[in-house]
């Protein structure tokens, strides 16, 4: 342990005090730490999160299995057929709506609550008095579970009841018809969200330092400027994490689509998560189910693949503008 | 409370510690049983034997999955009555309508026998029959070591205990086969209306479809937030089997006949898409607005908002609106059978919440001796008392639930109209939830613009190749 | 410097105004449709999808949601499943913040082999759909018995909260200058200490917010609890959805006055974290 | 106090080497300063002698010890960083408190703390900020705090990383006197890390001139003012930078300027007929003729334009242009000619440094090694220029 002697106290006064005439502490042979545990200190640091990681994805491997089963609920006892499964959903035509209408809501979605979040945490960043009050209850929306966000919801769009329709005079309008349901899925979507890429964008923006704008302040450039030049190329990494949590979860988005509309009408809303449930869990037809959320699991993992490639890039770009 | 909370105990540590062996261990249990309910479990009621005693299973406990219902609602206050009786006492796990099938299915497909016994309708059985997740109920009831002398299973109507049996061969009709539920409450898809507006108007129900579909859409009037007739819409097998499959079935269309050992799939007849066209366009015409995602909770909310005129649904799922604030329009309504076919026909679709056990339960004893209660003739007038309705035996209906529907106009002559040919109209197959499904979303789809002929001719070649593999 | 700007903060206020405008805007929308929830939670069964804003408020629907009546109509006791779903969602955001703070911060220090890989399936735990999961995992839980167990709550809850954990710290992390760690290291303190003195307390408000919204978004989620629970260690969500009912009646009154008690938990969670929400990281004065 | 040496240190990031080949050897209580451009692998350095980046290759012993595998906080070391590295969540006296409470750099009582931060923030003129935090100091301020972590405590080295880059002028200068009276008066081995050329004269017993990685000459202050081994060196002080001419021998004399200028080439350099040679005249030791030198050979005399006179406080810095070239002088104010004046400017040939090569100025910062000649002036025997003590700001 510690090999230093007793310090006495600094004596006269002056820079001469720390080392003293007392500053000649030797030491035995300080102890030391092999290269290999050097180099496994971060592998060590992350082996609960890898046992967790084994441990979860697990079942994931079983339901991949079920993917090249013929399991279903009138065949419980399955054999392998391989990619059977997956020729016959690759040739259904539901299958390529539901790609279509995952692959739109996705986007959509992602999208106008990237920008609407960012913007809100812009304003709410500029700390004014209205914002102050607000930035308290931003986060408002996402205390409701979503299954009940989107039964609210569902009342509010009610054309016969419906509050929205009442207050804005819109008589029958029906917003989960079949040329209107997937927008309103998507305003729903956006209204829970959207908070969500809000706060970590805000938490990020707060987190930025403070010189750079300052000194382009003293310079006096333009609010636009400012934002183009300097906020936006550090604030990027924070907004892709939220961009990537928000898109990988609208692919597979499901809870409030399914209350909404429960996929239609016809397959207006049938995202490919819909689309999976149906035939797992009310079909019971499991190997279909898992083929068809396989495909998705494949398509979510190449889109998240290619954004985290760009949140690298952005988070390099971020720390040189910084610098 | 009928929950003891297990919460969080010392052995929760210990099963989490298991975990670790995770990968060792449950990797070769899986592949033994790691596709779900492969098992196949055996009638248990041969074990059964001795005198029946309710007491036997004394200080045991039972489960149920249920799903809020009136049903259940009236049984809640008697579930106690049932542990008086038996010393057996009932978890009750409800779970939402919305949610309920994703929880029951998940649970049968994973061979768990965590409930002893579930809330099914009659089709369930075609998809939880086949893999063996449902026991017989057939030799229990025949057992009178496990069957209360008192029990009288033939007092349930015919109807109702030949539709919870098949033998599980696609084209076979119902009633071959075991009994895989007993009938617990049941309803008849019939026409509710708001009695009130029509005699103020001086209007009669229409008693045919064709002035049925007219006087749907002379009552409709948009500006003043009232429509003809609500009836179900969303995408949902459960879209098809109210309503729709009654008037469907009164207008001589089928769904399947059965040639050469082969489902023909009926829905394209010309007959049928001229029917269908005409529910649709009456759908839209005189239907709630948003008619695509219209349950049964919505029509039977219009109506008791006084929103929806008339109401082709399930009896028993209007019937609540009409108790003393229960709505606005409460006391304001009234039943009768609906149009009739061309033919006079009152074929109507039946619906029945029944009780089913599951074939993984370790407590069958005890499972059956609840379904034996609950279905039984005390414990059902007892329930009829409060909003059950309707009762599956003829001795409850025509004793204690007649004097109940004194404020129910026509509720009764409407029942008495239908009962004789009231049953499942559909063909059973195993594939009905996803062939059903699929003609809502037909539906949808002509209501969304699409030609109907086509379309029903496409939904219908897809449904035959699916029923018959 | 008393009038310190902060990135984005104007001094002029012509603008000003229609940023304010925009974000009442804002607000008008998130807000209304919990405005209106609270409207159904005061509104009586025969009143409650039969008025807009003109009826007769009653507490009544809170009540009932939390008496006997409200327990057999969920067959769940309400205030007993608030406290399983802070055991649940508490326990699960603590392992994830146990497991993931060493992760995150191994990740966002150090460039080691197979890093990106590791960072990336704690992604993909987020991506892989729930559904896809849900019948084995069920048939794993049941068969080591950890089908509804807190326990076994806590362990599927970690594909809500783990991901989002790591992967928001280790963008702090990363942004964390690391002469900081290493003046303490110089300084005679251990890499553990050095650790929990320096960088923990500078992350915190990245902590706060990553375990807010895990904790929200593990509060909220529906599907594993429908499934690999039941009453025992059943959390609010799915207490919350019973209320809807079925039979023809659906108390929508009840849902709404439940979700809003169910959401306090959350938010006296979020209001107490706040003001670490909005100190952010000051590294403004740390780096150069 | 304690010694250091480095035994060919090298340390990649990737495929970028930041220190190469590095070997030093620094003596008990000596102040060594590494003086070089950034991005020379100065921090670098640094941080491998304290064991905060793990060295690929050579070895850094301290005391005579071994440090391979040794933990930062086991080599007693203590260092101010470039970033000021202060604990944003601490005042300024919970900062210097911080190694005296980590207990390895021995054990004090909470007076004992005191008094020595006391000490500390008096010298270092920061006593009444001891409760501020960070972010509540000026840029000044926090440098000087992160120097005070670095004094407060005993240790076998400090090790410095521009410990003053951050302040303004003046205050720097005043900082530098101050630290050079502190390192006289400590007896702790001191690394000092610096960009700016007058700190590395100023307070270095020995100077390190890093270039890319590696150590382009090791001498005292002395030595590498008056004898730097190539341009790099001789460019990096002084300022503004030394002129750089390309001549070349002809018939025993080195000629440059286009001939503008010539004098007779050193025999000891041995200098070939017809190599090309680069000279080597800082600003500050060229002056206008005011014919106040004597004649003689000394002298080297040059006709020239005064192209452009820039006022910088005291001096003046004239850019004359001669023969084909120009040449910056650096010249007190009072004797500036004007701009557009013909001049004479001349230089002792003492003061003037031959090197071998045909390259032009080497400032552009490539590398290009110079084989080094010796300073024409010792070849004469003269030693009269004073090192800058004060330039322009």
């Amino acid at each position: 342990m510690s090999t230093a002697t007793a310090q006495s106290s600094p004596g006269g006064p002056g820079p001469a005090g720390p080392d003293g005439p007392d500053g000649s502490r030797r030491r035995g042979a300080p102890p030391k730490v092999s290269d290999r545990a050097r180099k496994l200190r971060p592998y060590l640091l992350s082996v609960p999160a890898l046992v967790v990681v084994i441990g979860i994805l697990y079942p994931f491997v079983l339901g991949a299995y079920y993917s090249i089963l013929n399991y279903t609920a009138s065949n419980p006892e399955p054999h392998v057929v391989w990619f059977a499964n997956f020729a016959s959903v690759l040739k259904d035509p539901q299958f390529w709506a539901s790609v279509r209408v995952t692959a739109i809501f996705a986007v959509a979605a992602t999208v106008i609550e990237t920008v609407l979040g960012v913007v809100i945490a812009l304003l709410l960043n500029r700390s004014s008095f209205v914002g102050k009050i607000f930035e308290r209850v931003l986060i408002l929306p996402l205390m409701i579970a979503p299954v009940i966000a989107a039964t609210i919801w569902k009342l509010m769009f009610n054309p016969q009841f419906g509050v929205l329709n009442h207050v804005f005079g819109l008589g029958t309008f029906d917003w989960l018809s079949k040329d209107t349901a997937l927008a309103s899925s998507i305003l729903v979507d956006v209204w829970i969200y959207t908070p969500f890429v809000a706060i970590l964008v805000l938490a990020g923006i707060r987190s930025l330092p403070r010189e750079p704008f300052e000194a382009s302040d003293v310079d006096g450039a333009g609010w636009w400027y400012m934002f183009r030049r300097l906020m936006l190329p550090m604030m990027w990494p924070y907004i892709l994490v939220a961009v990537i949590f928000r898109f990988m979860d609208c692919l597979k988005a499901f809870d409030h689509i399914f209350v909404l509309t429960a996929g239609g009408p016809g397959l207006a809303t049938r995202t490919l998560q819909i689309g999976a449930y149906e035939d797992s869990i009310i079909f019971q037809n499991f190997s279909r189910g898992s083929t068809y959320m396989f495909l998705l699991w494949i398509l979510v993992f190449i889109t998240a693949k290619y954004l985290v490639g760009v949140l690298g890039k952005a988070q390099r770009r971020a720390a040189g503008a910084e610098e | 409370m009928t929950s003891p909370s297990r919460g969080f105990s010392r052995r929760d540590m210990l099963k989490a510690a298991g975990l670790v062996g995770l990968g060792s261990t449950v990797l070769p249990s899986l592949s033994a049983c790691g596709v779900g309910g492969g098992e196949r479990h055996p009638n248990g009621a041969s074990e059964i034997t001795g005198s029946f005693d309710w007491k036997k299973l004394s200080g045991q406990t039972v489960r149920i999955l249920q799903t809020p219902h009136p049903y259940q609602q009236s049984f809640q206050p008697l579930l106690k009555e049932f542990t008086e009786l038996t010393g057996i006492q009932v978890v009750a796990d409800l779970v939402p309508e919305g949610s309920y099938f994703t929880k029951l299915n998940t649970e049968l497909a994973g061979g768990s026998g965590s409930h002893d016994v579930f809330m099914v309708g009659a089709y369930f059985i075609w998809q939880y029959g086949p893999p063996g997740w449902m026991e017989d109920l057939k030799p229990w009831i025949a057992n009178s070591a496990a069957t209360s002398d008192e029990y009288d299973f033939e007092d349930i109507y015919e109807g109702l205990r030949t539709s919870t049996s098949w033998d599980f061969t696609p084209g076979s009709p119902l009633g071959t086969g075991g009994q895989w539920a007993i009938p617990w409450g049941f309803e008849n898809n019939v026409v509710a209306y708001n009695k009130a507006y029509f005699d103020a108007k001086g209007i009669k129900p229409a008693e045919d479809w064709g002035n049925f579909q007219q006087l749907a859409r002379d009552l409709t009037d948009r500006n003043e937030g009232r429509y003809g007739v609500a009836f179900r819409g969303s995408k949902s097998w459960a879209t098809i089997h109210p309503g729709f499959i009654t008037q469907y079935s009164r207008m001589g269309c089928k769904d399947y006949e059965v040639k050469d050992g082969r489902l023909v799939a009926g829905m394209a007849s010309e007959q049928a898409i001229e029917f269908q066209k005409a529910w649709v366009d009456l759908a839209r015409e005189a239907g709630p607005a948003s008619w695509t995602t219209y349950e049964y909770p919505d029509c039977t909310r219009d109506l008791g908002n006084g929103n929806a005129m008339m109401c082709y649904d399930a009896d028993s799922a209007t019937y609540p609106k009409n108790k003393p604030g229960a709505s606005k329009e409460a006391g304001n309504l009234a039943w009768y059978a609906g149009p009739a076919g061309p033919d006079g026909s009152y074929a109507t679709n039946l619906w029945t919440w029944s009780l089913a056990m599951n074939a993984a339960s370790k407590n069958k004893l005890a499972a059956w001796l609840f379904i034996q209660w609950a279905t039984g003739k005390e414990a059902m007038s007892k329930a009829v008392g409060t909003a059950f309705a309707d009762p599956t035996r003829k001795s409850v209906f025509d004793s204690t639930f007649k004097q109940t529907l004194g404020a129910f106009p026509g509720y009764l002559d409407a029942f008495e109209k239908v009962v004789g040919s009231s049953k499942i109209q559909f063909t059973p197959q195993t594939q009905f939830f996803q062939t059903t499904q699929d003609w809502s979303v037909a539906l949808q789809d002509i209501y969304g613009g699409d030609d109907a002929a086509s379309r029903l001719r496409d939904y219908a070649a897809s449904a035959e190749a699916k029923v018959n593999v | 410097m008393a009038t310190e700007l902060k990135p984005g903060q104007k001094r002029l206020t012509p603008g000003a105004i229609f940023a304010d405008i925009a974000i009442v805007a804002w607000f008008v929308f998130a807000l209304f449709p919990i405005l209106w929830m609270l409207l159904l939670a005061l509104k009586n069964d025969a009143q409650q999808t039969s008025t807009y804003f003109a009826f007769s408020p009653t507490l009544e629907n809170f009540g009932t949601v939390l008496s006997q009546r409200g327990t057999d109509l969920t067959s769940v006791d309400f205030k007993s499943a608030i406290l399983m779903s802070i055991l649940n969602c508490g326990g699960a955001v603590l392992v994830s913040l146990l497991i993931g703070i060493p992760a995150a911060y191994a990740a966002g220090r150090y460039r080691f082999k197979g890093s990106e890989d590791l960072m990336f399936n704690m992604l993909s735990f987020r991506f892989a759909p729930e559904l896809m999961v849900i019948v084995p995992l069920f048939v794993i839980y049941t068969q080591i018995g950890l089908f509804d167990t807190v326990f076994g709550m806590i362990w599927v809850l970690q594909l809500v909260t783990m991901p989002l954990i790591v992967w928001i710290l280790r963008s702090y992390f990363e942004d964390m200058p690391e002469d900081l760690e290493q003046a303490a290291l110089l300084d005679g303190y251990t890499r553990r200490k050095a650790f929990t003195m320096v960088a923990l307390p500078l992350v915190r408000p990245g902590i706060a917010a990553a375990a807010l919204l895990s904790f929200i978004f593990a509060w909220n989620n529906y599907v594993f609890p429908l499934i690999l629970s039941d009453t025992a260690a059943s959390t609010v969500t799915v207490a919350i959805t019973k209320f809807l009912g079925g039979g023809g009646q659906a108390y929508y009154n009840l849902t709404a006055a439940a979700a809003l008690i169910g959401a306090l938990p959350p938010l006296v969670l979020a209001l107490t974290i706040q003001r670490y929400l909005v100190q952010g990281l000051s590294f403004g004065a740390v780096k150069g | 106090m304690g010694t250091l040496s480095l035994r060919g240190v090298r340390k990649t990031y990737g495929s970028t080497v930041a220190v190469d080949d590095m070997t030093i050897d620094v003596g008990d209580g000596e102040f060594f300063v590494i003086l070089g451009p950034s991005g020379a692998g100065k921090t670098t350095t640094l941080k491998s002698i304290a064991g905060l980046v793990d060295i690929d290759g050579g070895q850094v012993s301290i005391n005579g010890v071994d440090m391979t595998g040794v933990e930062p906080y086991h080599r007693n070391v203590a260092m101010a960083f470039e970033s000021y590295a202060l604990y944003p969540q601490k005042t300024v006296a919970q900062n210097l408190a911080s190694p005296l409470r980590s207990g390895r750099s021995g054990s004090f009582s909470q007076d004992e703390q005191q008094k020595r931060i006391d000490a500390v923030t008096s010298t270092l003129g920061i006593h009444h900020l001891q409760q501020r935090l960070p972010r509540e100091l000026s840029n000044g301020q926090r440098q000087r705090t992160a120097l005070g972590r670095v004094l407060v405590r005993p240790a076998d080295i400090y090790l410095l990383d521009e410990p003053l880059s951050h302040l303004d002028a003046k205050l720097r200068a005043q900082m530098r006197a101050e630290l050079k009276q502190i390192a006289q008066s400590s007896s702790t081995t001191t690394i000092y890390v610096t960009h700016d050329y007058q700190e590395a004269l100023a307070l270095g017993d020995r100077i390190a001139i890093l270039r890319e990685g590696r150590f382009v000459q090791i001498g005292t202050p002395e030595e590498v003012w008056r004898t730097p081994v190539d341009t790099f060196v001789a460019t990096s002080l002084g300022q503004p930078e030394m002129n750089l001419l390309p001549g070349a021998v002809r018939g025993g004399r080195i000629e440059f300027l286009g001939g503008a200028g010539s004098f007779p080439a050193p025999a000891d350099l041995g200098l070939r007929d017809g190599q090309t040679v680069q000279l080597g005249i800082r600003p500050s030791e060229l002056e206008i003729d005011r014919g106040h030198r004597p004649g003689g050979d000394r002298w080297l005399r040059l006709p020239g334009r005064v192209l452009l006179a820039e006022r910088l406080g005291r001096q003046v810095e004239l850019d004359v242009h001669v023969g084909d070239g120009q040449l910056i002088v650096v010249e007190d104010s009072d004797h500036a000619a004007p701009e557009g004046s013909e001049v004479t400017v001349q230089i002792d040939l003492a003061d003037v440094h031959v090197f071998d090569g045909a390259s032009t100025a080497a400032d552009d910062g490539e590398a290009r090694v110079h084989r080094a000649a010796p300073r024409l002036g010792s070849a004469l025997g003269r030693h009269s220029a004073p090192m800058p003590e004060e330039a322009h700001q």
